[in-house]
């Protein structure tokens, strides 16, 4: 369990994780990328905010 | 098996709550009431009963021996029969608004008139189990509060207790045409309440007694009536202490709500759902509570959605059955809610 | 426990199908999958699965070890990866058209272009326990039936088995916009679609293959999307056998019914909803069957409503499941719908 | 300047002709009359007219001297305040139903009871301007058909009178909820009536008479309440004559429509509106008519949408008046409709 | 005769504009751009023009010679084919954003970027001849308002000037679904947007600026997508300055819209509309405004509605060039509204 | 259990049943009225549609 750089929400990181795996951050939805795998690197991944507007 | 009337069984509360606890496994109707559809099926008025019951409407003065009234009739706490009941030992968790305000000067001011049983607010322990869990557990009279009022409290009372915001809220609520009820008459004629934005009160709203009692916060409220049936929305503008984080906001809102089994905390970056929105709650009695926060400009809007007859009532109160008796929290409100709808 | 996967689990049946398996206490769903979403989680697009679930979507390719495969996605019964699971001994319910008709020639006429399995059609049993549970409890291959055909079906063949009804009927269709998924485009665009009458098959709808089918009736159907997002309903105007009584339609719908767990008759001389109205089933499993005779005039019509999403595909194909699997036929099923709504 | 009174004023068909006739140029509306709301002003509940009269209501047996009489209130032709008018020479123009039916016996069947006024039917003329427009030009009693009746009959008319189709139609009606006017009550509240496929008249609908006495065709017809405040639309199924082409079809209603200012011809092949859609036409004078024909199913399908307050009913009595009155036929009935809407 | 071209007439806007300029007497459409649809016929996706005009989509860079250009188009201002007709003298009517802003620091705050062309914006005129009627007849380049912006300013505007108002206001705009154009996509599907109250600015709108600019005030803004296709509302929270009574703000804008043509006061006692409700302005060009003033808890709401497509868009777009051109002002602009609807 | 006079569906007499006591059957929500007790005799009650129409 990691925190979510966003959040600090709870992030399960999978064992298998690869760099550049880019998660999703179950409370704020932030996506979250794996900077480094040992030790273990995340950071939220450059905003796409997608349109929402009207 | 609990032994369970309803009165004012023929009500959309009513029905909600016969809904719910028709198949709930370890509750009996023994009783549903109504003055107006007494001696007929319940299943006529409530549609989706049918299949499930065979329960007829008794009137409201022909109360059996039960082990809770929940009552879905205004002024229903205070009728004789009731009280008959609850001298008897019968629990009461009452949906209506009497007993929501301790102070008869708030009680005053915003129904106007004297209160007409003091004594009996006094003792009611309001019907929110994330606030009131422990007390809920041995009360003997229980106080559900407003359908609007519920989602602004849950949404203000987590960051008002830790601090993180000023005492001023201005809460502006959003509900469909049931929260009404079902004899609302002409106002709620189809052609004239479809597709409105009805401003029913700028300002001034009932809940805002409520929410303050609740939150010990200073509250404005306004309502608008918008096109559906079911489902409420608050939006609450508060302002952010000094040096508030969203962090911080999630922090508070996940110590209070991480266990609680009908509070989710919704803010998302993504999606069609990134923030609590009603009609995905729709029978169910889930409180979905979220916030924005624009930390550059110092504005922090927290938003809560449920379904009024759900959590926002009828859902609320078996919730405060269960707990009151002892019985799984969740149980007869399993549903999940609809995707799309 | 039952290893389920759902092979387009992030369409509108898909996200039904979670939503009734997820909490399902005998089903395990071990994937579900989307090419479009795979890695995302499922309760990203399929809100009400929040809290519930932390399940990601697979590609369409990557199908686990399971019992059941249920297949919301156009062309999934023939795909590679649904014909391994199949060939390890996987019970397939598909929810798709494909499957639907034996004759490969009615498939040509209604779906143009050869039928691209037409052995596999074969042997599917059709999905409608009301006509087929026997068969149903050891099917390798189940095809639920399209939601209007499952609706006029059930309207139609107790009759028609009784020969209570003449020859041919003309099924007048009427649907939401859930009804076309959830990628249709500009067409369902809200301010193109909100509002609407659309008659998009004034007539030769693909569902009068289907009934005809299953009724042996000869079938003209058009179809009708209206404003709603879920719901279905039928008209079926049929010619009443000479001397037929409302007692021996009753008496028909009585004997096929009566120990249905989804099917009610419903056909009342009071209240609002006299007749199958699919907005009080939206959720449920329920497919309620009613009728209108007037015999001075010789007219009969059998109505029928249900949730498209429902008993008209997820909900279905769940019962399929139950039944099947040996599982308590109403297990994951049992919500009662909503009213008002 | 034509003087009319609007007998009926405050109900949703006088609410109509008030938005029509006040801003009409060469009429002056002298009275709006309704015991219900009398003394108080009209645009107090039609909220359109605020800022554009300062009209309030007469009772309904005040009525002024006036050149035309028109009549939105059931039974209104035969009240005494009423006969006094049309005996000094005043026209009459009812949207009610009383006058529609020319023989007594039909009427006893769809209205149950004698004609209250025999000899006032076998006189009137027919308020369809597309059928009867030279008669409407010197006509002292007209009465305008029913919403639904005058969009099937608009749609079969042309097709039956060139013997393009069989003797028999089925009519298929959908309508919103202000086809039942301002006061239907508990029927109509929004919780109950909003999102419903109720079909409240499966066959038998009183438009039948009304339609055969205008297309001389067999007629059964049955309607569905559908989620709309506004709007009608019927579907029309009929039996093509041997051999019949869709150019015969497009000639026959080019040749009776081609110069008609309020009927267009829909059916075609692209976009979101290829058939007559109500939505589109709300608060217009426009019936679209269109039609689906398969010629190798024998199929033919006639559409015709309008709006039931419009051209099914104070549009339609505009134009009739416009037409008797010798004014342009389209003044006052100039609104094109929208979209999006 | 006025020629006019319709820069993206493809749109909503742009389809709205054509419905008021076709019919428009003293208006020639000579051109309608688009680029998707180049070479159809305009009503092929605006169906309301079936009947009234032969009109076909030209690109965009083929703009013939006008005297107004209406831009219902994103960016068109900037574009080379504008900017030649303007140099020939073409009046610019813009609806879009860009032109609104007089200062860039704003522009760059709200949109990101920097402003297209900050010159242009600088010498338009803003189109809301309620605050501009002089400059706007001599205006070469009218910058149209926001749809939400219009609304909020016609409300606080004549308040703020008065000083009857402190120098804070928070506005909260509730929008239907055209509010985001004829291409939003996935949003905006019919069965994620129904019933929908979507908060997609919890704070930080966009239409601060213009409010802000227009009147001088503080501006903070929130806005909620509702379940409507068109129609705009906002909720305006001010301070009331001390003594204000309810006669000073009826004065205030007695003596501001008495005379104007398309604004009108409502705040009523009784009815169903007593405060400003978009659905009864659906295709007028009207912005009603009122209030609510609590002054014992010295609160006051200012609320205005209108039509975002109407006076939110296109009608006002439309008054502006009467009033550009010396045409009577509510030419094209008759239509008064549908009620009920 | 009695047999409804409109449409055959199953209605259940309470013992405590009187003379011209209105029921209502499950199946088609017919009136249904008790005309005699003992026996028992049960008959349509006179119609009175509500209006359903538009
Ligand atoms: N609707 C909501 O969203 C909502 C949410 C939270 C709380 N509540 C509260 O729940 C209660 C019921 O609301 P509702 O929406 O269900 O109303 P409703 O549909 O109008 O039903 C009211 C019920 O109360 C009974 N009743 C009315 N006046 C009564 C009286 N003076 N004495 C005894 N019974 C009386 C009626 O009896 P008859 O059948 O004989 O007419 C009816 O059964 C109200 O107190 C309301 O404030 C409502
Ligand atoms: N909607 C109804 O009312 C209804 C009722 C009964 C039966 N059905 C049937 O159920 C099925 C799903 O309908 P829906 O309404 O849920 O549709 P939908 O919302 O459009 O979802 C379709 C799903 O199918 C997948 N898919 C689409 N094309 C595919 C292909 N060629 N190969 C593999 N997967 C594909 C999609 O995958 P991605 O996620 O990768 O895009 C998506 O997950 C259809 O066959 C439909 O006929 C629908
Ligand atoms: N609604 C439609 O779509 C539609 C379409 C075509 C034709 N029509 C016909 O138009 C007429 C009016 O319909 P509506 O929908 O406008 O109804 P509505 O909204 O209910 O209004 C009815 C009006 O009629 C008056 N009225 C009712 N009963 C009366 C009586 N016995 N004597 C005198 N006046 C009476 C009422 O007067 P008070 O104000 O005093 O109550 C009211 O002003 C009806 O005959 C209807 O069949 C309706
Ligand atoms: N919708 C409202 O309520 C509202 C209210 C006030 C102001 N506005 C403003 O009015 C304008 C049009 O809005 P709408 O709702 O009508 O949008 P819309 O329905 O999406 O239509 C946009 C139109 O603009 C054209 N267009 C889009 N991008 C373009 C570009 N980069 N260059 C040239 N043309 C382009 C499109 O051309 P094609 O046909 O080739 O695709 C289309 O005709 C927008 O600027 C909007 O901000 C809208
Ligand atoms: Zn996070
Ligand atoms: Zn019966």
């Amino acid at each position: 369990m990691s925190a979510c750089p966003q959040c600090g929400g709870g992030i399960s990181v999978p064992e298998s994780v690869q760099l550049n795996e880019i998660l999703e951050c179950p409370e704020c939805r932030a996506e979250i990328e794996v900077m480094s795998v040992d030790p273990l690197l995340i950071a939220v991944a450059p905003d796409v905010d997608e349109d929402w507007g009207e | 098996m609990v032994d369970v009337a309803v009165v004012g069984g023929a009500g959309y509360i009513g029905g909600e709550l016969l809904r719910m606890l028709i198949p709930h496994p370890d509750v009996t109707v023994v009783a549903a009431t109504s003055d107006r559809l007494a001696g007929r099926r319940v299943d006529g008025n409530h549609p989706t009963l049918r299949g499930h019951t065979d329960l007829t409407y008794a009137p409201h003065d022909r109360l059996p021996d039960c082990d809770v009234l929940l009552l879905a009739a205004p002024g229903a706490a205070m009728s004789d029969a009731v009280r008959a009941r609850v001298n008897a030992g019968a629990v009461l968790i009452d949906i209506g608004p009497e007993l929501r305000l301790a102070d008869p000067a708030t009680y005053r001011r915003y129904y106007g008139g004297e209160h007409p049983s003091p004594e009996l607010a006094a003792v009611a322990v309001p019907g929110l189990p994330e606030l009131h869990r422990a007390a809920l557990t041995k009360a003997d009279t229980i106080a559900v509060p407003g359908c609007m009022a519920t989602a602004a409290i849950l949404a203000l009372q987590p960051l008002a207790a830790a601090g993180l915001i000023g005492p001023d809220v201005l809460v502006d609520g959003r509900i469909g045409s049931s929260g009404s009820g079902s004899q609302a008459g002409e106002v709620n004629q189809h052609a004239e309440r479809a597709g409105v934005l009805r401003v029913f009160a700028p300002s001034g709203h009932r809940h805002e007694a409520e929410i303050a009692q609740a939150t010990g916060l200073s509250v404005r409220m306004g309502a608008t009536g918008v096109d559906a049936v079911r489902g409420a929305q608050v939006l609450c503008r508060v302002t952010p202490a000094d040096g508030l984080t969203e962090l911080d906001i999630r922090t508070a809102y996940r110590a209070r709500y991480a266990d609680e089994p009908f509070v989710r905390v919704i803010a998302q970056r993504r999606g069609n759902y990134r923030l609590p929105e009603p009609k995905i709650l729709l029978g169910t009695n889930y409180c979905d509570v979220g916030f924005s926060f624009d930390a550059a400009h110092g504005e922090l809007v927290l938003i809560a959605a449920l379904d009024n007859l759900g959590k926002g009532g009828a859902g609320n109160a078996v919730q405060c059955l269960n707990v009151r008796m002892g019985l799984p929290e969740r149980r007869g409100l399993e549903f999940l809610g609809l995707h799309p709808i």
